[in-house]
């Protein structure tokens, strides 16, 4: 495996300087080394948005940083949560003193993090409260909905968030649109080949050719189960299979589609899938209001997509209707 | 000699951080099996680090945990960071006004140490993680200090729990943690938190006995 | 290689449906299954932006279809120029009546298609002109500069040249507009992993692991040296030191940036690389106006980057700052 | 017999989309050295849509050839959608209205076609091209007639030309198309449109020759 860096170890480091200086009219640095901000952050009389998680997914999470998106973002290791510190931080940086929405994906170092995070902010004064992203329904059986994984769904968490609180309402609203965008967003993911972390510098996990592992992990946690490869059509139609009855999604829904590759998918490839996604949608009766498909949340140079699908109300379409000026998700 | 002083004892830590440096590879391979194959790399950053600041320093026992356990929870994050950060925190804590390190000592080191780890984290022995290595090991340590053996034979007993609870997470479905959401297909693999915990509870133990000789 | 695809002989044409309902917001489907054009083509009073190229290059050449950007596009197999046909198509959809600049890249196919639409779009009373990118340093030398390919660079021409139509200007203006654009543009790449065509099935040129090759051309064309793998840093400086001395750019220059991904390289490792070239830039006094870092022209999933510098003055300065709403290229 | 009928002759074009057809990977494989790779895909789509289209279809061979020239042209991108649309166009508009081919008569669809090949593409003989197999064809054809030759003799000489001239380009160094921009590193490998050119003329010499019988 080529690798582009330099010294593996410091991989993080050196992206986040050059994350900085190319898009410094949207994100600035913080004191802390592990932390972004928006540029205008804090926003005044602005409830702030913060995230943070393992690195290694870009996007997510520095790229959502923006107007109307996430005010300060946490960065970890390679598929490692930030330390306690760097989320405090991130509050810190984001907090106007209309409190904190910090919306986070479910796994363990994060949930410790974050938690420790919140009682050293809690003992400054600022007002934290929490959304954890549990989107992928491949995670956990439906009667377990706490143990499912946080993915691409929090890019729509994000986005909910971010332009509610940006509408002014207040820490608990904001909270409120952000669990009720997690609560009706699920996803899938498949995966068609492993990544390498550079520090590690072989693939910790395999997918052999020829095989797809359907319901993996973005970072390689494995998932229900091992198929020989399908087409992409199958693969809309299984991963569909999977999402839809789960919530579930009835005919009349309007949906939000966010359907991502991993890394090294090429984009070609996340159209063709999404063609028989809007297809089999429509055959259901389910409208699509708005469709993401691109590499909004990979990881490394894996390669497979994940499918996301989020069922609107009038307060979510609001706030996906609204624009955003971030790396990751810019909107007009 | 059944105990030793907390200012000549600064040598434990380093012990602590040349083992992990020692098994990096080998715990990141435990890791990749079920895992996502970093936990050799998570503690080697914290360890080396601790190791940086600690270099020329002149530090006792008490001081080198402190600073190990703090830059575990301020510098590492995964669950690597809050959960050994809290574990060397509390055993620091509960020796730094102490200038005689005694069984006694150490008991209540490694039981504030195990506490703060279920505090934080959630989990208990039995759910594939770290406590499948230190819960055994605290307890087979305080049972042989109840059926009186001294400091030296109770880490020995110690070392040996500490020994048979990582083996046991081979057995073991993965209740916490990223492996927890493969049922099944986590058994038959040890635990890599488990691993990294029986190597330095070994390492503790041994550190300690030979500043007993 | 786990290709997430249907028939591998109708990869474009499941491509092109998905983007089109992925993006309907934007782009349209024309009479030729090959062209897409811009919702709103052709734009009353503008003039029209045509484009076009071969498959395998997202978000390039369709995902620069937008407001401000180009009006039709004509999509060739993967790697394969379109017909002279589509160029056609993508001419008619294009022009409102104030002519058409056909922006495009220097390869035998393109041109010879190219040439042949011209021809028919003239006796059906279409005028079009063009411009041909020839930026890519790497693929001939400077003393024939009608030889080299272009790359990336098409990204900032098609900017420029959407930009100026949009201002209002007539064909002549916006011709030399682009003209200029591709003539204060230089790009180099690196490739470090080959990719595949779908329906050829196995990597058609081959990267050695362990080695890099400079001046790679975006289908895998042989660069100008193989060499062993350098670090992200080392990468930069020698793209640069290709780069700089071409135009040759000097201190006190300002100039846009365009670091592109080739499709599988982690965008982290993307950033890793522009840190330095920012650097570096910094210490010759040239200032970087503008940054555009991310997968802007891949080609499948091959590894490596292009890096692409344009030397600004103030009439591509006002073209560059002009919003866009494309795919692949979005500005507030 | 040293003609044929012009009606009786579809079978020509039948016989080069099974040469191209048959030789799909091949032409693949000779374009992945120093082009893209896709050299057998672009022709084999442009001539299999032909063969759809004349599936179940009555044709002589100028109406066939007209189809497969504007199949070319208006279905197949890349250099030869234009370059060979030309080339058969060209032929098919040399004998649309010939009833029997002679020698004569192929005579002009050589010229005419690659005449229409140089006039698009801007190429020449000694480029690594189409050209270096299509030329020297061409020139021994005329060159046999002039010498008193009979078409089939001179087919022939068309086909041993042919085959030589795409030999050739394994020594050449590539001066347009994509492999132009390699220098040096273009010698040494056989050019891929040299390659189909060579065997499309082969079977046109197969396919005359044998309806001469
Ligand atoms: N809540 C918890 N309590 C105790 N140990 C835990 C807990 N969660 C995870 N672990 C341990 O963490 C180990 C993984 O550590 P590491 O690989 O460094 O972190 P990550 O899982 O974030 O990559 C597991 O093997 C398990 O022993
Ligand atoms: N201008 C030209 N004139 C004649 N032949 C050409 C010209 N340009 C390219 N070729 C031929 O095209 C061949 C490559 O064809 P193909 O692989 O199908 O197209 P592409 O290069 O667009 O991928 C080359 O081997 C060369 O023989
Ligand atoms: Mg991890
Ligand atoms: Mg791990
Ligand atoms: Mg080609
Ligand atoms: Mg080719």
């Amino acid at each position: 495996m080529n690798r582009i860096v330099n010294d593996p170890n410091y991989v993080v480091e050196d992206m986040l300087k050059g994350f900085v200086k190319a898009n410094s009219d949207i994100v600035a640095a913080t004191e802390n080394s592990r932390v972004l901000k928006y540029v205008n952050a804090p926003v005044e009389g602005k409830v702030g948005i913060v995230t943070g998680g393992g690195s290694g997914h870009k996007p997510a999470f520095i790229g959502y940083i923006g107007k109307n998106m996430c005010d300060a973002v946490a960065a970890g290791e390679i598929f490692s949560s930030p330390t306690a510190k760097a989320f405090l931080d991130a509050m810190r940086a984001a907090d106007s003193g209309k409190g904190v929405a910090c919306l986070y994906g479910n796994y363990a170092g994060d949930n410790m993090n974050v938690k420790m995070a919140v009682r050293s902010a809690k003992k400054e004064g600022i007002t934290v409260k929490t959304v954890v992203a549990n989107d992928d329904c491949a995670s956990a059986p439906k009667t377990e909905l706490e143990k499912r994984r946080g993915v691409a769904g929090e890019v729509l968490m994000w986005k909910v968030g971010g332009a509610k609180a940006s509408m002014g309402a207040d820490l608990d609203e904001v909270i409120a649109a952000a669990q009720k965008a997690i609560d009706n967003t699920r996803s899938v993911g498949i995966g068609t080949a492993p990544c390498t972390i550079p520090a590690v510098g072989h693939p910790n996990f395999t997918i052999e050719d020829g095989t797809m592992e359907v319901g993996i992990g973005h970072h390689g946690e494995p998932g229900i189960k091992v198929e020989p490869i399908k087409t992409a059509d199958e693969m809309a139609v299984e991963m569909l299979d999977i999402i839809l009855p789960d919530l579930p999604f009835a005919s009349g829904d309007e949906v939000v589609v966010l359907l991502s590759g991993l890394g090294a998918t090429p984009v070609m490839e996340q159209y063709i899938v999404y063609n028989k996604v809007e297809e089999v949608l429509a055959e259901k009766g389910i409208k699509v209001y708005k469709a993401y498909v691109g590499n909004y949340f990979t990881s490394l140079e894996m390669m497979g997509v994940t499918l996301t699908v989020m069922k609107l109300d009038d307060e979510l379409k609001e706030c996906i209707d609204m624009p955003a000026d971030s790396v990751g998700l810019k909107q007009l | 000699m059944m105990n030793f002083k907390n200012s000549e004892a600064g040598s434990v830590v380093l012990g602590l951080i040349k083992t992990i440096q020692d098994n990096k590879d080998f715990l990141s391979e435990v890791d990749g099996k079920i895992g996502d194959g970093d936990h050799g790399i998570n503690m080697n950053k914290g360890f080396t680090m601790t190791g940086e600041k600690l270099a020329g320093k002149e530090f006792n026992m008490s001081e080198g945990l402190s600073i190990l356990g703090a830059t575990l929870l301020e510098d590492i994050g995964g669950s690597m960071g809050p959960l050994y950060g809290v574990f060397f925190d509390e055993m620091s804590m509960a020796c730094e006004d102490k200038e005689e390190i005694d069984a006694d000592v150490f008991k209540d080191m490694i039981c504030n140490a195990v506490d703060g780890v279920m505090d934080i984290g959630g989990a208990k022995p039995g759910d594939k993680c770290l406590l499948d290595a230190m819960v055994p090991a605290r307890d087979a340590f305080c049972a042989a200090l109840e059926a009186g053996k001294d400091f030296s034979a109770a880490l020995d007993d110690l070392k040996v729990a500490a020994k048979e609870g990582w083996q046991s997470t081979e057995g073991m479905i993965a209740k916490i943690g990223r492996a927890s959401r493969l049922g099944e297909r986590s058994r038959g693999v040890l635990d890599a938190g488990a691993t990294s915990s029986y190597l330095m509870l070994t390492s503790l133990a041994d550190s300690m006995q030979a500043l007993m000789k």
